[in-house]
């Protein structure tokens, strides 16, 4: 043990110099043998019904090992989330959002994969599209998620709401004191509208994960900041005892917090379940 | 990850060879820094792509006559440091050494750049201001056109499916004094602004070609001593609003870059 | 003349020759990372912005996102792992560890690759040199000043007589 | 995003009558169009389908479209809503037009007016070129209508 005071010096990081020689493997760089490549078709519509998933031309391909979509899932808990689970691993009956995934194309390789997801035919039919917050909200606007969501979700019970006849997902007011008292006698009230925009904390390594379902339960390899709500989502997923998910999460490429909560883990992980070999699926900046 | 569709390869070692192989589904690949890009989008799904780096002539870079002329191989880099370019054409090397990054600057070719016609090209502009014309070959035999013929919009070169732009003459001794601004916060600029003197056989023109900001560089000449206002230039462009800005705000930065390329010119003595 | 559909490549990487069978559609980056198994070039942005795919081919840096693998034939490939010299680490990479310019780390393989083309073509950058070349390269963690710390005391170092 | 109206007018030394059963024999009308294929009946003046193909500078469009008689009144006019889809480059065309008959002591005069949109990558190619190759199109449908009605 040196006795230099670790005070007021400068150590070097631990991980450092794997990182500078590019021996530092990050979730992006784990592959296992016998491993598939995901790729995610994604949805082309803003809001529209799924009317046919097409698989036949992406299942010709060679290297295509198999499509998997939301009637595939079985008894599978299809959905994930922290607070509510209003994520569905694959859009269910209709779609929410341009670029919802819609399928998993799995390859034997990346290419065979992406040739495959580009060979998905989905067929639509448009629903009204609430683009901004505006329309959103106007009265009689089309709910986009359904009215609430069941109760089964252990995570935060009060989450749950009633059953709305709108668009707004979470309402929050914050007040202390007596508020009308102080604005009736203050010098000048000023009020205004904060909108932001969407934001994407992009982090260098893009969003992966390397599933592996067996009977004993279920190992992914994951760019994560919370291994533990994965872990959470997956047994969930599985109906699965929490001791069964084991989630991964070696050095990440940045995060900024664009890595907290669940991500493409669901979906390596039905892909693994549907296929039986562990499957890897890595998302594009797109 | 995305990437890129299947597609089948020819490597040609003579121009005869690559326009046999020519076609629209079979397009030219120089340093792919644009096409390889369109292709993982999907936007072009080529059969195949017919590498042109091996064919010997394309790499010529030479003074023929009073024009420099720069192969369809040869790329922003390699043009930036020859001494030609630095000797008789300083202006073309301070606009490729702006050129994306240097990985592109090291890959991508200006004859690429060009057929490309990606509307923030810094190359195009100026080429146009330059006076530069292009030679594409084909089995119908040469073609040779202004760059303003060339350029027919965002994306869209006049080349033939089957053509080859083989080279590309600039014209030389013309240039009195040039320079080029550009105003870029993203990964394309928001405007880029080249601005030069130009003495052809007597007269003396400055010469304004603005790009980025519209779909089709903007070219304009004046008499010397003639004003010229941003303003009024900016006026009279057809602005493309896009994720680099609104209408109204490119209007008043392209005013601001116009005048800012003129004072810069005036001060300039390099040619 | 055909077009092929597989080609043969002989590229010499971190001074191991390699005989490969690869696609016209494999990317450097992926032949690197899949078919060799050197994971340190990594992807992201895929669209040649943020650099940490960058490799040397026969001296130049180059976007291994955005190159053919099947050009690599009979060419010299460098990538961060063939930086160092058996167990000692280059200037360069000895200089990142003292100034910590890595953080999560993804982007330094791009940076060192792109740092060590730089000072071979202009051993004695300035400040602005350093920052105009790296332009092409992003880090979302350190801020880049200790980047171009890094990059100006290996370049002291270099020109230092041993 | 680019869109645009169009409004075009061209009159035939024909009865009404005629040009309305000319009109109403979708694949005819189709015909006119000179980037839209085969079309396939699936309900008698309701649905249609049909594979656009064209080209937009480099790129290749290849979209199948849903063609949709929307309304139509005998002998005065039909709307048609064209809406497809070019997964591949990930672009999606729109077009509502209408096709009006107005009887002349000469015959009759047919208007043609609508909306066309096309969204996603492809309007990346710039909405002059869109303009430019929407108007094409347009002419060269007016040249094949007046000569097939001639």
């Amino acid at each position: 043990m040196t006795d230099a005071p670790a005070v007021g010096q400068s150590t070097a990081r631990s991980d450092a110099r794997s990182k500078v020689t590019g021996e530092a493997r990050y979730a992006f760089d784990h592959a296992v043998p016998d491993m598939l490549f995901g790729a995610v078709v994604r949805s082309t519509r803003p809001h529209a019904t799924i009317e046919e998933i097409e698989k036949d031309q992406a299942l010709a391909i060679e290297g295509v090992a198999g499509v998997v979509t939301a009637q595939d899932l079985g008894d599978l808990f299809p959905r994930f989330g922290h607070l509510i689970a209003d994520h569905p691993i694959l859009a269910i009956d209709k779609v929410n959002y341009m670029g919802e995934p819609v399928a998993l194309v799995l390859g034997e390789t990346i290419h065979a994969a992406s040739d495959g997801a580009d060979a998905v035919v989905v067929r639509y039919s448009d629903l009204p599209v609430m683009a901004d917050m505006e329309t959103a909200l106007a009265e009689g606007a089309t709910l986009i998620h359904p009215a609430t969501y069941p109760k089964g979700d252990s995570a935060f019970e009060e989450a749950i709401t009633e059953p709305r006849d709108d668009n707004v997902a979470h309402e929050a007011s914050l007040e202390w004191g007596d508020v009308d008292a102080a604005l009736a006698d203050a010098a000048v009230v000023v009020e205004t509208t904060v909108k932001y925009p969407k934001l994407y904390a992009y982090a260098m390594e893009p969003y992966n994960a390397l599933s592996t379902v067996n009977e004993e339960g279920l190992e992914v390899i994951t760019t994560a900041q919370h291994p533990f709500m994965v872990r959470d989502d997956l047994a969930r997923i599985f109906s699965i005892p929490l001791s069964k998910v084991r989630v991964r999460s070696p050095l990440l490429g940045g995060g900024y917090g664009s890595k907290s909560y669940t991500k493409v883990e669901p979906l390596a992980s039905v892909g693994s379940w549907y296929s039986g070999r562990p499957v890897k699926v890595a998302l594009s900046a797109e | 990850m995305s990437v890129l569709p299947p597609f089948a390869l020819h490597r040609p070692s003579t121009i005869t060879e690559a326009l046999e192989a020519l076609s629209f589904d079979d397009m030219p690949l120089g340093g792919g820094t644009e096409l390889l890009l369109a292709m993982r989008m999907r936007m072009l799904r080529p059969d195949s792509l017919v590498n042109i780096k091996n064919i010997p002539e394309l790499h010529t870079l030479e003074i023929d006559g009073d024009h420099l002329v720069i192969g369809g191989a040869v790329t922003h880099q390699t043009a930036a440091e020859h001494p030609l370019v630095v000797d008789q054409l300083p202006i073309l090397r301070r606009v490729l050494l702006e050129v994306g990054n240097p990985r592109i600057r090291a890959s991508g070719t200006l004859a690429g750049n060009l057929i490309f016609a990606e509307p923030k090209s810094d190359v195009i502009p100026i080429l146009l201001a330059l006076d530069a014309t292009v030679t594409l070959v084909s089995s119908r035999g040469p073609r040779n056109m202004t760059i303003d013929e060339l350029i027919l919009g965002p994306y869209y070169a006049a080349r033939e499916p089957d053509e080859l732009l083989s080279e590309i003459r600039i014209p030389l001794g013309r240039v009195l004094r040039a320079v080029y601004l550009k105003y870029q916060t993203m990964e394309r600029p928001t405007v880029g602004v080249a601005a030069l003197d130009h003495d052809s056989d007597g007269d003396v023109v400055r010469r304004v070609v603005i790009g980025a900001a519209t779909e089709l560089p903007v070219r304009h000449d004046f008499s010397p001593g003639e004003p010229i206002e941003g303003k009024s230039i900016a006026e009279t462009m057809e602005i493309v609003p896009d994720i680099a800005g609104s209408e109204r705000y490119k209007r008043h930065v392209v005013a601001i870059y116009v005048d800012r390329a003129l004072a810069a010119l005036d001060r300039e003595e390099r040619a | 003349m055909t077009a092929e559909t597989s080609i043969e490549i002989r590229p010499v990487v971190n001074g191991m020759s390699h005989t490969s069978i690869v696609k016209p559609r494999v990317t450097v980056a992926e032949y690197l990372r899949d078919y060799l198994g050197l994971t340190g070039t990594k992807t992201s942005c895929e669209v040649e912005v943020c650099g940490v795919c960058s490799v040397i081919v026969d001296g130049l840096p180059v976007s291994g996102c955005a190159a053919l693998a099947a050009d690599l034939d009979g060419k010299t490939v460098t990538t961060v792992e063939g930086l160092a010299t058996g167990d000692t680490l280059s200037h360069l990479q000895q200089a990142f560890i003292e100034t910590f310019a890595t953080q999560c780390g993804f982007c330094t393989p791009g940076f060192l690759v792109m740092g060590t083309a730089l000072l071979a073509a202009n051993p004695q950058p300035s400040r602005d040199d350093v920052m105009e070349y790296l332009e092409g390269n992003i880090c979302r963690c350190t801020g880049y000043r200790p980047i171009i710390e890094a990059v100006l005391l290996a370049a002291e170092r270099m020109a230092a007589p041993q | 995003m680019a869109s645009q109206e169009f409004s075009q007018l061209f009159s035939v030394a024909r009865s009404s009558d005629d040009c309305w059963n000319v009109l109403i024999d979708v694949a005819r009308v189709s015909s006119w169009v000179s980037v839209v294929g085969e079309v396939t009946e699936h309900e008698h003046l309701a649905r249609y389908s049909t594979v656009l193909e064209d080209r937009l500078g480099p790129f290749k469009l290849r979209a199948d479209l849903e063609v949709l008689v929307t309304a139509f009144s005998e002998h005065e006019f039909v709307t048609i809503r064209a809406d497809g889809e070019d997964r591949q480059v990930g672009s999606r065309i729109t077009v509502d037009a209408t096709l009006a008959l107005a009887p002349t002591d000469a015959g009759c005069e047919v208007r043609i007016e609508g909306r066309y949109e096309v969204t996603g990558r492809v309007a990346t190619m710039g909405a002059s070129t869109i303009r430019q190759k929407a108007d094409k199109i347009l002419s060269e449908f007016m040249q094949a209508a007046t000569r097939d009605l001639a």
